[in-house]
C-alpha cells in the first residue's frame, strides 16, 4: 500500500513536470514580448532546479525504464497537444520543424563523433550535399519522398569521397580534412553556376500522395506537414541510432573509438566500422538536409558554410556528446535561442555566445551526460528484479 | 607427443638500432603452459605484439596449427584463436564490466544491422545468453564481481581489472592465450589464488596453450612446463624451470647472482 | 472605422550581425527614424511601430525571419533585405503569406523579375541599369581597357556580368577577369597578375570590406589604373578604409543624391539628430524611402495587407527622399536617374559637381 | 612567363607564408597545452591589431612621436593587452573546463571567438567596417638583382621568421618549454614534479596570444587594413597549416605555413578564376593528409602496447 | 623526536564512498617507513592525499612542522618532497633524458642537474644510452627505472615511493632495494608502498598496515615481521 502510495506521487510529479515543461516551451515558442520571455526563462530555470531538488530527473528516468508507457504519455502526448494548440502558428510550427531537422541531423553526427569518435566538421556540407540533391530532383517526376531518400544516398556516397582520409587520419588530422572538405565545398557551388551560383535554388513544394506541403494541412498552418514529417524523420533516425547504440553495434563502435590497438586485436575491422559511422550519418544529415531545403523552398551555398557546421557540432558538444537524447534540447537552445534574442537585434550573437560559455561552464560535460550503455530496459536491474 | 598449436620461427623484430627481438624460435604444444621470462627490455612484450600482429617482423615466421599467419592482420589472428592480456591494462574505462568482456568475443557477435536493429527480440537473447557466460567466467575468477557486471570499469580495483582483462582474452575461447604479467600489483596471495585458478582453467579446456610471462620466479616454478627466457632479444636458456633457473648464464642475467 | 491609436507593426529585415552589417544597421536605424516621424506626426491615424529582424545575409535565416513576419497578423508591411541571396529566397514567403514587402537594398533583377508576384517590390535599382550607365560614362571618358575583379557572391558575379554585356556593347575591352571568395585577405597574386595585363581601369563588383583590400593591395604593388567601384563601395567606411588612396575612386548608384533632394536634406538633417551611432550608409535613404511609402499606404488604405499591396502597386512619380519612386508591373521601381559618384578629398561627391568634371582635377589614367 | 612577375609572385608568397605560419604556431602551442584546437585563436589575434591600432592612434593624438616608437608602442600595448585577456580566458574558461572532454573546450573557445569578434563590431565605433592601419614601416624598396622588394614587406618576413624561430628556442630549450610539454602530457605527474600547473597554462596563454597580437600586428602593417571578421578565416588556415605540418611541431607550422601560402598563390595563378584557388588548396590538403595521415613532419608515435 | 610527515585523522575518497577512514601515521625522518596492505587497501589514495592530489575531507597533514593539508601539489614538492608515483607515469612522449630532467625542474643550475644525471645512469645503466628513446616506447621495466631515476633526479628529503618494483624482474628487484638502502644512507626519508613485504620489512624500519582505509597494525619492522595479526590483515580476512 504505501509502495503504490509512492508511485502514485512519483506519476503525478512527472505528469506535473511534463505539463509545465510543455506549457513553458510552447510559451517559449510564441511569446514575443521581451518581459514575459524572461519570466518564461527564469521560470524554466527555476523550476529546473526545485526538480532537480526533488530529485525528479532520476524519478523520472527510473518510472520510464519500468513503465515505458508512461515515457510515452509524457513525453509523446503533451508534443502531439502542443502541435494541435500551435497548429495555426506558422513561424512556432518553422521553428519546431527546424529544431527537428537539425536534431535529425546530429543525430548523424553522433553516431559519427560520438560513438565511432569520427570527428566531422563538415556537417553543413552534407547537410547541403542532402539539399542540393533534392533541390535538382524535385522538379523532376520523381516521387518526393523518393528525393528526400536520394538526398541522404548522394550525402553518403559524396561522403565515400572522403572516406580514404578519413580512415587514415585520427583527431585533429581528421578534423582537418573534413573542415577542407567543409570550405571547398561551400566555394566550389559559389563559383560555379551549374547549380545555381551563389543565387542558388528554388524547390517546388513537396508533395507526398497528392498532398502539396506548401498548402495549409486541414486548414491550419503551412508548415504543419513539414513539423510532421520532421518529427517523424526525427522520431525515425532518434530510435535507429537508439537501437545502434544499444545493440553490439554500438559496443564496435565504442571499442573503435576507445582503443583502436585492442579493437583490432579482438578482431574488429576499425576501417569497415568506420565506414558504417561515417556513411550512416552522412545519410542521416543527408536526409535532413533534403527535407530542410524542401521546408525553405530555397537553398543557397551560404547556406551550408563551414560556420553552420561549427553550429551542428556546437549542438552535439552542447547536448553532451554521444548521448542522442541531449541533441534535442541542444538543437533547441542554439537554434531557438538566437532567434528569440531578435529583439536584442545586432547584439544578440554576442549575448548568445556568452550564454553558450555560460552553460559551459556550468555544465562542463553537456547538458546531458552520456551514461552506460544499458542493452534494454530493465538492463542492471534484473538481478535485483530476481532477488 | 602433443600436436604442436604455435610455431615461431628466426621471428626478428627491430627498432631503428635496436634489435628488440633477434632469431627466435620456439614451439608452444597443446595445453602447454609455456614462461617466457628475461630482464626489463629483453622482448618478451615485443614478442607477444609481434604474434599479435601489432608489430611488423623484419624476418621469421609464425605458425599456428602449421598455417603460416606471420603476416597476417591483428584481426585475422585473433580470429585464428590467438588472444591476449597486456602489460599495461588497457580497458575501455567509459565503458561498464560487460561490455569490456563481452567485446572480447566480438568475433562471435553477430552483428548485422538486420538483426541488430530489427531483431530486437533475438538480440535481446543473445545478450542474455552472453550475460551468462560472462558471469560464469568472472565466477571462475573473483564472484564479487558478478554484481559489478553492469558497473563502470573504472570502479574496480587494479587487480580486479587485471582479471577483467584475462576474462576478456578467455572469453572467446581461444587455443592460444598470451599474458603479459598478469601477477603485476597482486600480493603473494592473490598471484596465488590466480594461478590456481588459471590451472583450472587449464583442466577444463586441456587443449589451451598459454605463453606467460612473468617476473615472479615461485610462479613460474609452480605453474610452467617449460620456459624461456630471454636476454637482450635472443634466447639464451630453455627447458623446465630447475634447468633454467640453475643456468649460469641466466643467474647472471636475470635472477641475479646469489 | 479603426481607432486612432491602433498599433501598426512594420517589420524591417536586414543583416543586423556579420560582415555586412553595418549596411544593415544603417538601413535599420533610417527605417526607425521612418517610424518616429511618423509616430511624431500627429496628423498620421495610427501608432507604428518597427519590428527588426536580423537575417544574417543567411537565406535560410532570411527565410526564418521572413516567416515570422509574415505570420505575426499585426504586421503589414515589410521593409526587408540588403543581401540578394536572401532576398531571392524569400519572395516566396511573402507571397505565400501575401505580405507586402519593399526591397531597400538588394540588387539582383531576378528579385523582382523572377517572379511574378504582387506583394513584391522594390525601390533602390537593379544592377543592370547601374551598369549600362556606368559603362557609357566610363567610355566617354576615354577609357578602353578594364580588368575585373568581383567577387563570387550573387552581387559581385551579377556585377561582372552585365559591366561586362555593357561594357562589350560601347566597344570597350576587359583584359581578365578575378573572381574572388568573399572572405579572401589577400588579392596580391591576382593584382601581380593584373598589373602585368597593364588595364586603364580596374572594376571592382563587390561591397566595401573587400573593396578597401583591393585597393590597398593595389597601391602596395604600383598599379597605376583607375579604381572603379560599384553601389556596394558608395560607403563612408570605404572611405575610412582606405584613407588617401580612395580619392578619385569612382562608383555609380541608382537614385539621385539625397543631399540633392530637398527631402533627401531633411533625411540627412533628421538623422544627424537622432543621434544614431552609426551612419545611414549607402542605402538608408532607400530604407526610409520604404518604410514611408508603406505608412503612407497603411495610411491610405488602412491595415489590410490586400488593400496596401494593391495600393504599392500603384505608386507613380511618388515623391521621395531618394527621388520619384513608380513601380512597374514587376514592383520594380523604375528608376530613372543613375548617379555619378567619384570620392574627392574623402567624400563621395557627384561626379557633375566635383573637380574632376570641372577639369580641376585629373582621374588617374 | 614574365620573369618580373615571377619574382613579385614570390615574394607575396613569402610575406603570405610567415603571416600563415604565425598564426599556426599559435595553435601548435595550444595544442601542446590544451590538446585542443582553440577556435578563438584567430579572434584574439584580430582583436590584437584593433588593440595596436587603438594605442597608435592614442599616440599620434598625444603628438609627434617617431614612427618607430609608435610602432614599438603599439606592439607592445596590443601584446600585452592580448597576452592578460589569454590569461584571463584560461583561468576563467579553460580551467574550469579541465575534466570534461576535450571537444567542450572547442566550444567554449568557438563561443568565445564569436563573443570577441561581435564586441569588437559593436564596441569599437563603426567596427563593422575595415579600419586602415597606421603605415608604420618603411616603404621604399630596396632593388637586388631584378627583383624589387619593399622594405616593410622585407621587415614583416624577417621579423615573422625571428619570432617563430626565437618561440622555438624557448619551448625547445627552456625549462618552461619542457613543463609545457609535460603538462600537456600528463598534469596530474607534472604537478608531481613540482611544475605549477595553472601557471604553464597561464604563461602558455599569455604567450599564445601575445604571438597572436603579434601576428595581428603584422597582418594589419602588411595589408594596412585591418576588419573585425577576419580571425575566424584566417585561423582556419592557421590551424590547417598547423596540422598538415605535423601538430605539435614548430618546425612543421612554418612548413604548412609556407606550403598553404603557395599553393594559394599557385591557384591564384593557374585559375581563370581565382577564387578556385582555396578549392584547389584544400584539395591537395586532403590528398596529402591521405598520403600523410599525421602531418609532414609526423608526430612521432609513442603509443606501445 | 619530531616526525618528517605526519597525518592525523585523515579521511578521504572518490564519489561518495570514502576510502580512508581516519588513517595517522608518522615517518620519522632518516628512516624507510613502509605501507602494506592488500590491494584497494588505500594506499594509493593516502599518498594522493599527502601530496594534495586527492583532497582530504577531513584530518590534518604536517610536514616537518608545517601543516600543508590540501595545499597545492607544486607547493608540497617544492619543499623538498619527490614521489615515484604508482603506474610510473613517464611523459611517454618526451625522451629518456627530458624525462630524467623535468624530475630535476626546480633546480636551477644545470650543472647540478647534469651531476645528478650522471648519478642516476650509472645506477640505471640500461637508460644511458637511451637517452634520445621516446619514454613511451620503452618496455614496462624500463619505464619503471625511467621513473624511479626521476625521483631521484629531484634530490629530495622526503621521497614517496609507490610500487616501484613492478614490473622489474628479480635482478632488478634486488637492485631496486638496495637502491632505496643506498638512498636511506644518504639521509633522505622515504615513505615506502609495497607488495613485496619480505623484502620491504627487511629493509624499512617501521610499518603501517592499512586495511580498509584504516591503519589496523604498526610498529618496528622487526615488531611486524613476527606479528600474527598483521599477517591476517595484510593477507585479506581469510586466512
Ligand atoms: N615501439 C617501440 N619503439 C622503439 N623501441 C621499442 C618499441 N617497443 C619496444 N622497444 C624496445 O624494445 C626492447 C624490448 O621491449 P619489450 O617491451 O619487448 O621488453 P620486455 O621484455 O617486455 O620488458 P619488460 O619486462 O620490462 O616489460 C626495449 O628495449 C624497448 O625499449
Ligand atoms: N579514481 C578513483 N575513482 C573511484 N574509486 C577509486 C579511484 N581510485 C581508487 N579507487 C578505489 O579506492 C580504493 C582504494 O584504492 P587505492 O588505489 O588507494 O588502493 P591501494 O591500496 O593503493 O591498492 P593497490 O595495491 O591496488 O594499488 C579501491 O577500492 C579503488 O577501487
Ligand atoms: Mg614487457
Ligand atoms: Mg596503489
Amino acid at each position: 500500500m504505501k509502495k503504490q502510495d509512492k508511485y502514485l506521487v512519483t506519476y503525478c510529479e512527472i505528469l506535473l513536470t511534463s505539463t509545465i515543461t510543455t506549457i513553458l516551451v510552447v510559451a517559449f515558442l510564441i511569446v514575443e514580448k521581451e518581459m514575459l520571455l524572461g519570466a518564461i526563462i527564469g521560470l524554466g530555470i527555476l523550476g529546473f532546479f526545485i526538480a532537480k531538488g526533488r530529485g525528479i530527473p532520476h524519478k523520472i528516468d527510473q518510472v520510464y525504464r519500468e513503465h515505458p508507457c508512461v515515457f510515452y504519455l509524457t513525453i509523446v502526448s503533451p508534443v502531439i497537444i502542443a502541435i494541435v494548440f500551435c497548429r495555426h502558428e506558422h513561424f512556432a510550427l518553422f521553428m519546431i520543424a527546424s529544431v527537428a531537422i537539425y536534431a535529425t541531423a546530429c543525430l548523424g553526427l553522433t553516431l559519427q563523433l560520438g560513438y565511432t569518435g569520427l570527428t566531422n566538421f563538415a556537417g553543413a556540407a552534407f547537410l547541403g550535399v542532402g539539399g542540393y540533391t533534392v533541390a535538382v530532383l524535385t522538379n523532376q517526376s520523381i516521387p518526393n519522398v523518393l528525393v528526400i531518400l536520394l538526398g541522404g544516398l548522394m550525402a553518403a556516397i559524396i561522403g565515400s569521397l572522403l572516406i580514404l582520409p578519413v580512415l587514415r587520419t585520427r583527431g585533429h588530422y581528421a578534423a582537418l580534412v573534413t573542415i577542407a572538405f567543409a570550405l571547398l565545398f561551400k566555394t566550389f557551388l559559389e563559383i560555379n553556376d551549374t547549380l545555381g551560383g551563389p543565387q542558388g535554388l528554388k524547390i517546388a513544394s513537396f508533395k507526398f500522395f497528392g498532398l502539396d506541403f506548401n498548402e495549409p494541412l486541414l486548414g491550419s498552418s503551412f508548415y504543419l506537414s513539414y513539423v510532421i514529417a520532421a518529427l517523424l524523420l526525427m522520431l525515425v533516425v532518434f530510435i535507429i541510432t537508439r537501437l545502434i547504440e544499444k545493440s553490439w553495434l554500438g559496443l564496435h563502435l565504442d571499442a573503435v573509438r576507445l582503443d583502436e590497438t585492442v579493437a583490432s586485436c579482438f578482431g574488429i575491422n576499425i576501417a569497415a566500422w568506420k565506414i558504417l559511422a561515417f556513411t550512416l550519418g552522412n545519410f542521416f544529415i543527408g536526409l535532413a538536409g533534403g527535407l530542410y531545403a524542401q521546408m525553405l523552398g530555397h537553398i543557397a551555398p551560404t547556406n551550408f558554410t563551414f560556420a553552420d557546421s561549427l553550429i551542428l557540432i556546437s549542438i552535439v558538444i552542447l547536448g553532451g556528446i554521444g548521448n542522442p537524447l541531449g541533441v534535442i534540447p541542444a538543437s533547441f537552445l542554439i537554434i531557438v535561442l538566437p532567434e528569440k534574442l531578435q529583439f536584442i537585434q545586432e547584439y544578440r550573437f554576442l549575448l548568445f555566445s556568452i550564454l553558450v560559455i555560460l552553460v559551459l561552464v556550468y555544465r562542463p560535460e553537456g547538458l546531458l551526460k552520456r551514461g552506460l550503455r544499458s542493452f534494454y530496459r530493465t538492463w542492471g536491474r534484473e538481478r535485483k528484479l530476481e532477488n | 607427443m602433443k600436436t604442436s598449436l604455435l610455431q615461431v620461427e628466426g621471428l626478428t623484430v627491430r627498432f631503428g638500432g635496436l634489435t628488440a627481438l633477434s632469431n627466435l624460435d620456439f614451439k608452444l604444444g597443446e595445453g602447454d603452459l609455456l614462461g617466457l621470462i628475461g630482464p626489463n627490455g629483453s622482448g618478451k612484450t615485443t614478442c607477444f605484439n609481434a604474434i599479435t600482429g601489432l608489430y611488423k617482423k623484419n624476418s621469421g615466421s609464425v605458425l599456428l596449427r602449421n598455417k603460416e599467419i606471420t603476416h597476417s592482420s591483428p584481426q585475422n589472428i585473433y580470429r585464428n584463436g590467438i588472444t591476449r592480456t597486456f602489460q599495461r591494462l588497457r580497458l575501455a574505462i567509459g565503458l561498464s564490466v560487460f561490455d569490456n568482456l563481452v567485446i572480447g568475443d566480438a568475433m562471435h557477435l553477430n552483428t548485422s544491422i538486420y538483426f541488430n536493429v530489427f531483431r530486437r527480440s533475438n538480440l535481446r537473447a543473445d545478450i542474455k545468453n552472453r550475460l551468462e557466460q560472462a558471469e560464469e567466467i568472472l565466477a571462475f575468477f573473483n564472484p564479487k564481481l558478478i554484481d559489478n557486471i553492469y558497473q563502470p570499469i573504472g570502479k574496480l580495483s587494479m587487480i580486479d581489472r587485471r582479471r577483467i582483462e584475462v576474462c576478456r582474452a578467455l572469453i572467446s575461447k581461444p587455443s592460444v592465450l598470451l599474458l603479459d604479467e598478469p601477477s603485476a600489483g597482486m600480493t603473494h596471495e592473490e598471484t596465488r589464488d590466480f594461478m590456481t585458478d588459471l590451472m583450472e582453467i587449464k583442466i577444463k579446456t586441456p587443449k589451451l596453450g598459454v605463453i606467460l610471462i612473468e617476473h615472479e620466479m615461485n610462479v613460474i616454478e609452480r605453474v610452467t612446463d617449460r620456459c624461456i627466457v630471454l636476454s637482450y632479444g635472443k634466447k639464451i636458456a630453455e627447458g623446465d624451470y630447475r634447468d633454467v633457473s640453475t643456468n649460469k648464464d641466466v643467474r647472471a642475467a636475470y635472477l641475479g647472482e646469489d | 472605422s479603426s481607432n486612432e491609436t491602433d498599433l501598426v507593426k512594420i517589420a524591417f529585415i536586414g543583416p543586423l550581425t556579420g560582415g555586412v552589417s553595418a549596411n544593415g544597421i544603417g538601413g535599420r536605424n533610417s527605417a526607425d527614424l521612418a517610424i518616429k516621424l511618423a509616430n511624431a506626426d500627429t496628423s498620421k491615424k495610427y501608432q507604428y511601430e518597427l519590428v527588426v529582424l536580423d537575417d544574417e545575409c543567411k537565406p535560410n535565416i532570411g527565410i526564418q525571419v521572413a516567416t515570422k513576419a509574415a505570420a505575426d497578423s499585426k504586421i503589414f508591411g515589410a521593409v526587408a533585405h540588403y543581401c540578394s541571396a536572401v532576398a531571392v529566397g524569400t519572395v516566396d514567403v511573402f507571397h505565400k503569406f501575401a505580405l507586402p514587402m519593399i526591397v531597400w537594398g538588394a540588387v539582383l533583377p531576378e528579385i523582382t523579375y523572377g517572379n511574378d508576384y504582387p506583394e513584391i517590390h522594390r525601390v533602390n535599382g537593379t544592377m543592370i541599369n547601374q551598369n549600362d550607365v556606368a559603362a557609357r560614362f566610363m567610355i566617354d571618358q576615354g577609357y578602353r581597357n578594364w580588368a575585373i575583379i568581383h567577387d563570387t557572391t550573387d552581387y559581385g558575379k551579377g556585377h561582372d556580368k552585365y559591366f561586362t554585356e555593357s561594357i562589350e556593347k560601347y566597344g570597350g575591352k576587359v583584359l581578365g577577369r578575378f573572381g574572388v571568395t568573399a572572405d579572401q585577405q589577400d588579392f596580391n597574386a591576382e593584382l601581380t597578375k593584373i598589373k602585368a595585363l597593364k588595364p586603364e581601369v580596374l572594376y571592382f563588383g563587390g561591397i566595401t570590406p573587400i573593396g578597401v583590400r583591393v585597393r590597398t593591395q593595389m597601391d602596395r604593388l604600383n598599379i597605376p589604373a583607375l579604381f572603379q567601384g560599384t553601389s556596394g563601395i558608395i560607403s563612408d567606411a570605404y572611405i575610412e578604409g582606405t584613407g588617401n588612396l580612395s580619392e578619385g575612386t569612382l562608383a555609380f548608384r541608382e537614385g539621385d543624391s539625397a543631399e540633392r533632394l530637398p527631402g533627401g536634406k531633411m533625411f540627412l538633417t533628421k538623422y544627424k539628430e537622432m543621434e544614431y551611432s552609426s551612419p545611414p550608409e549607402a542605402y538608408g535613404p532607400f530604407a526610409f524611402a520604404a518604410a514611408n511609402l508603406i505608412i503612407r499606404a497603411v495610411e491610405a488604405v488602412g491595415p489590410d495587407r490586400k488593400k496596401i499591396t494593391k495600393f504599392l502597386n500603384q505608386i507613380k512619380d511618388h515623391n521621395s527622399v531618394i527621388g520619384k519612386i513608380s513601380f512597374d508591373d514587376n514592383g520594380q521601381n523604375m528608376v530613372p536617374l543613375i548617379t555619378k559618384f567619384v570620392v574627392q578629398d574623402g567624400k563621395w561627391v557627384i561626379w557633375e559637381a566635383s573637380d574632376y568634371q570641372s577639369g580641376q582635377r585629373q582621374l588617374s589614367r | 612567363m614574365d620573369f618580373s612577375l615571377l619574382d613579385q609572385h614570390i615574394i607575396n608568397g613569402l610575406v603570405l607564408g610567415v603571416i600563415y605560419a604565425m598564426v599556426a604556431v599559435g595553435f601548435t602551442l595550444f595544442f601542446g597545452v590544451l590538446n585542443v584546437i582553440k577556435f578563438s585563436h584567430g579572434d584574439v589575434l584580430m582583436a590584437g591589431s584593433f588593440a595596436a591600432l587603438i594605442a597608435s592612434l592614442f599616440l599620434s593624438q598625444l603628438g609627434e612621436f617617431p614612427t618607430w616608437l609608435n610602432l614599438c608602442i603599439s606592439l607592445l600595448f596590443a601584446i600585452s593587452i592580448m597576452a592578460t585577456l589569454g590569461t584571463l580566458i584560461a583561468q576563467h574558461l579553460v580551467l574550469p573546463l579541465r575534466g570534461a572532454p576535450p571537444l567542450n573546450t572547442l566550444l567554449i573557445t568557438l563561443m568565445l571567438g564569436l563573443a570577441i569578434r561581435e564586441a569588437v563590431r559593436l564596441f569599437y565605433p563603426n567596427g563593422s567596417n575595415p579600419k586602415p592601419f597606421p603605415r608604420l614601416l618603411p616603404e621604399n624598396s630596396w632593388i637586388i638583382g631584378t627583383m624589387e622588394i619593399r622594405q616593410d614587406t622585407a621587415i614583416i618576413i624577417v621579423g615573422g621568421l625571428l619570432a617563430i624561430l626565437i618561440l622555438n628556442l624557448a619551448i625547445r630549450k627552456t625549462r618552461l618549454g619542457l613543463s609545457i610539454r609535460a603538462v600537456a602530457q600528463d598534469p596530474e605527474t607534472a604537478r608531481l614534479m613540482g611544475i605549477n600547473f595553472k601557471r604553464i597554462v597561464l604563461g602558455t596563454f599569455a604567450l599564445g596570444s601575445g604571438l597572436a597580437a603579434l601576428a595581428g600586428v603584422a597582418n594589419g602593417l602588411y595589408y594596412h587594413e585591418i576588419i573585425f571578421d577576419r580571425g575566424l578565416f584566417l585561423g582556419v588556415i592557421g590551424f590547417s597549416a598547423a596540422v598538415v605540418g605535423g601538430l605539435g611541431s614548430l618546425l612543421g607550422a612554418i612548413i604548412g605555413g609556407f606550403l598553404f601560402a603557395f599553393l594559394q598563390t599557385i591557384g591564384a595563378i593557374w585559375f581563370s578564376v581565382p577564387a578556385y584557388k582555396d578549392v584547389f588548396a584544400f584539395v591537395v590538403i586532403i590528398m596529402i593528409m591521405a598520403w600523410r595521415p599525421t602531418g609532414l613532419l609526423s608526430e612521432i608515435n609513442s603509443d606501445r602496447v | 623526536m619530531e616526525s618528517m610527515l605526519e597525518t592525523q585523522n585523515i579521511y578521504a575518497g572518490y564519489d561518495e564512498a570514502d576510502v580512508l577512514t581516519g588513517v595517522s601515521l608518522k615517518v620519522q625522518p632518516g628512516k624507510i617507513t613502509c605501507l602494506l596492505g592488500a590491494n584497494g587497501a588505500g594506499k594509493s589514495t593516502l599518498i594522493r592525499v599527502l601530496l594534495g592530489l586527492t583532497p582530504a575531507r577531513k584530518g590534518q597533514v604536517f610536514y616537518q612542522t608545517k601543516e600543508i593539508t590540501n595545499i597545492e601539489t607544486h607547493n608540497i614538492v617544492r619543499q623538498g618532497v619527490s614521489t615515484i608515483p604508482e603506474g610510473r607515469k613517464v611523459f611517454p612522449k618526451l625522451t629518456v633524458r627530458e624525462n630524467l630532467l623535468i624530475g630535476a625542474i626546480l633546480e636551477k643550475s644545470k650543472a647540478k642537474a647534469q651531476d645528478r644525471m650522471e648519478g642516476v645512469l650509472s645506477i640505471f645503466p640500461q637508460l644511458a644510452n637511451r637517452g634520445q628513446q621516446l619514454a613511451g616506447t620503452m618496455s614496462g621495466g624500463e619505464q619503471a627505472m625511467l621513473s624511479i631515476g626521476r625521483g631521484l633526479m629531484g634530490a629530495p628529503k622526503l621521497l614517496i615511493i609507490d610500487e616501484p618494483s613492478l614490473g622489474l624482474s628479480p635482478l632488478f628487484v634486488k637492485e631496486n632495494f638496495k637502491v632505496i638502502q643506498k638512498i636511506k644512507e644518504r639521509g633522505i626519508t622515504v615513505l615506502l608502498v609495497e607488495q613485496n613485504v619480505k623484502q620491504t620489512l627487511e629493509i624499512s624500519d617501521y610499518g603501517y598496515v592499512l586495511a580498509q582505509g584504516q591503519v589496523v597494525a604498526h610498529g618496528t619492522s622487526s615488531m611486524l615481521k613476527s606479528n600474527s595479526q598483521m599477517q591476517a590483515a595484510y593477507f585479506g580476512q581469510g586466512e
